[in-house]
């Protein structure tokens, strides 16, 4: 199965790759976004404890 | 499992275990989901009749089971936060309705995009495509309510409220959006297949297994953090940022996320 | 008529907490009432005067701690406990389009009610003679009040949870609820109340509890 | 010391104070039947007057326009009694929650659900329904309508304390509506169609038995939450 016709996917490769391409982007974003959350909410109480040890 | 549930329900337990198990509940869910990638679109055969638009399948139905499976743990948490008053429950179901929705809306877009080779349109009032955009109402409205309360505890109990009248009611409108369907169309062909090729199994099966554990780690992920804000005023939680501060502010943000 | 302290107190919390959002308003609270004293709630606005009554009464939950009633949690004996216990909060549940008749007639008829007490008698002695048939909408914040303090006089209740029972009154209906009170600690009932007021009640073991 | 009132004697005050509350403002009664008509009236005028095309559009048109008078008048449940604190004073009687509920329900579908009934034979006939399609759609509605009060009612209860609580009782309460609207339409579809309805209408009875039992509690907890 040479890669040309494994995009191609037997003429229905817009509908593979359109749903693979829409489920990866949707996870993508998923774990994007808590990753984010994450680091921001880290970052914040990391900074008021830097903020309360350089005053404490 | 009473004192289980109770040790488990104090959030620092919970944020040190989480943090133990998520590295391999990420790797594990990576280590799967590509296995089942490999098998699906390369070493499994394609279909006599769909040829190669079967392979749909491969995320359609995975994402489909996930997002049954999701709304009914998230009822359950919520029912646990509701009747044991235990925090983590609350976040667990709150943070769990986004997931379950996004999972829902893949598996409606797989199936319109997977319906359209076979049937010709890009919606087809299928009974299972049907009551998954009936479940994704359901989270939406949970979503709404959650965030239509200022205070979180109230947020929470009521939510819970809707996800387990909820719960009660995904059967009667599964099998009630099948009634009316058997009764206005003849029988078409489902979206699936009712007898699967041994060599499609595997794959299908290690991508729900892959899926279901993408859940867990953004479960865990998501939950770790909200407990992190919530709690930010707590004792343990100020002696992690100190240890957190305390190194040079750039490896720490390396150290503290390369557990993902 | 009061047993001392033979008996469980009947109204009793054991540290109890409430949190308002993100701030604890009060936490590790105890207190106890036994028939025949009224406690007196006073702090600051936001100190949690209010969430205190309503957690006390079961309208709202405590994040931690329990409140118990004849020594069993209230959660348990809903609806014995609240036959035995009158609430009359910030806003004074009279419905507006019904006339104040009509609205002590529905609080008699869904409380133990007193016998020996007309309807037109509890109105006439909150001082509302002649408005007994009007719509209570076209009634006055103080005589909507004095509806509300009507029931006090039809209900047979041990527990009376007043919040601020003076706001909107005239002296001449602060001295009726203070008489109203004498009158039901004497019979051995009990009160907690919340007020800026001081309250004129004679020989009657108060209990203060100051909130910061 | 006098007993607190049984359940009975309690849900018959509470009915009778409902009813009486409701009739001083009459107009809040109308307010919903109006729009069903309106509602129904829309579809001819959308559709055009073809008889058998409204004829076979007929059953899904009431059914989806009963559904949101029903809901339409929802609101007035519970919001004036939380507005001027009485919902307090109900949630503190000696009686347990449900009765509450129970009694709110009722009064509900006494000035909702009912009139419902009544009117829709006529508009029935506007829409060129075959009798004995009529009869069906009335023994569907009379099964049905109580179960868009007492599913009503928990959203109501949910949203009660939010501010702009309206659109979002819309949004919690209308896919726990489907399954009422499936057998619902679908008896009246299949009486109209000569076939036999009974198979939907046991369904919606056993839909009514099941909200009996679960939304009286489900309402009495979302009040308790509300409240608080």
């Amino acid at each position: 199965m040479n890669s040309a016709d494994f995009f191609h996917m037997g003429g229905y490769g817009l509908y593979v790759w359109g749903s693979y391409g829409v489920a990866l982007a949707v996870l993508a974003l998923n774990v994007a976004l808590a990753h984010q959350h994450q680091r921001r909410v880290l970052r914040t109480i990391t900074r008021s404890a830097r903020r309360d040890r350089s005053c404490a | 499992m009473w004192v289980w549930l109770h040790k488990f329900g104090s959030p620092k337990y919970f944020y040190n275990v989480s943090g133990k198990i998520l590295p391999w509940v990420g790797g594990a869910t990576v280590l799967l989901i590509l296995v089942g990638l490999y098998l699906g679109l390369f070493a499994s055969p394609a279909d006599y009749q769909q040829r190669d638009s079967v392979r749909i399948m491969y995320i359609h139905v995975p994402s489909a089971w996930n997002s049954m499976f999701i709304y009914l743990v998230m009822a359950a948490a919520a029912a646990i936060g509701l009747i044991w008053n235990i925090k983590i429950a609350d976040i667990a179901a709150a943070v769990s309705a986004p997931i379950g929705a996004s999972f829902t809306f893949i598996t409606l877009v797989t199936g319109s995009l997977w319906g359209k080779p076979m049937w010709g349109t890009w919606w087809e009032w299928d009974a299972r495509l049907t009551s998954e955009l009936i479940l994704l109402f359901l989270y939406l409205g949970y979503i709404a309510l959650q965030s239509a309360f200022e205070d979180r505890r109230t947020a929470a109990r009521a939510s819970a409220v809707l996800a387990i009248v909820g719960a009660v009611n995904v059967p009667i409108i599964y099998y009630s959006v099948q009634w009316w369907n058997t009764l206005h169309q003849p029988q078409s062909l489902g979206v699936g297949m009712s007898t699967i090729h041994a060599s499609m199994l595997l794959p299908l099966l290690l991508m729900a297994l892959g899926f279901k554990l993408l859940y867990v780690t953004l479960l865990l992920m998501r939950t770790r953090t909200e407990v992190l804000e919530r709690e930010r005023n707590s004792a343990w939680v100020q002696e992690l940022a100190q240890a957190l501060s305390g190194k040079s502010s750039s490896d720490q943000v390396r150290s503290s996320n390369e557990q993902r | 008529m009061s047993n001392g302290g033979a008996m469980p107190p009947s109204l009793e919390a054991v540290d109890i907490e409430c949190e308002r959002g993100e701030r604890i308003l009060f936490s590790g609270l105890s207190l106890s009432l036994r028939p025949g004293n009224l406690m007196l709630i006073e702090g600051p606005n936001g100190s949690g005067k209010t969430s205190l009554l309503r957690i006390l009464c079961g309208l709202a939950q405590p994040s931690s701690g329990v409140v118990r009633w004849r020594g069993t949690d209230i959660t348990q004996t809903r609806d014995q406990f609240r036959a035995e216990l009158i609430y009359l909060g910030h806003n004074h549940g009279v419905k507006g389009d019904l006339t104040p008749y009509e609205n002590l007639s529905i609080a008699r008829d869904l409380a133990c009610a007193r016998q020996d007490i007309t309807l037109d008698e509890a109105l006439d002695a909150v001082g509302l003679a002649g408005f007994e048939d009007v719509p209570a909408r076209t009634l006055s914040a103080g005589q909507r009040r004095r509806v509300a303090l009507a029931r006090l006089l039809v209900t047979e209740v041990r527990l009376w949870v007043l919040d601020e029972p003076f706001t909107a009154l005239d002296t001449r209906g602060v001295t009726l609820v203070e008489r109203m009170l004498a009158g039901h600690l004497a019979q051995g009932g009990m009160a907690a109340v919340s007020t800026h007021h001081p309250v004129a009640v004679a020989e009657v073991d108060i209990v203060r509890l100051e909130l910061s | 010391m006098s007993e607190a009132p049984g359940l009975f004697t309690a849900l018959g005050v509470l009915i009778r104070r409902d009813l009486l509350l409701a009739l001083r403002r009459r107009a809040q009664i109308l307010n919903p039947l109006v729009f069903f008509v309106i509602v129904v009236t829309l579809f001819p005028l959308g559709l055009g007057p073809e008889p058998n095309l409204l004829q076979k559009l007929a059953p899904g048109v009431l059914w989806v326009a009963a559904l949101l008078s029903a809901m339409l008048s929802l609101e007035a449940m519970f919001h004036s009694d939380f507005e001027d604190g009485s919902l307090e004073q109900l949630l503190l009687a000696p009686q347990p929650v449900f009765i509450t509920v129970i009694a709110k329900v009722l009064t509900h579908w006494l000035l909702s659900g009912l009139p419902l009934l009544l009117l829709a034979p006529l508009l029935a006939l506007w829409l060129h329904l075959s009798p004995d399609a009529i009869v069906v759609l009335l023994a569907s509605l009379a099964l049905g309508t109580p179960v868009l009060s007492l599913i009503g009612a928990i959203g109501v209860a949910l949203t009660v304390g939010l501010r702009r609580g309206g659109v979002l009782l819309s949004l919690l309460v209308l896919p726990l509506y489907i399954p009422v609207l499936i057998m619902g339409a679908g008896a009246v579809d299949a009486a109209a169609s000569g076939l036999a309805a009974g198979a939907h209408l046991s369904i919606l009875g056993a839909l009514l038995l099941l909200s009996l039992s679960l939304a009286p509690w489900a309402a009495g907890a979302a009040l308790r939450i509300s409240v608080e």
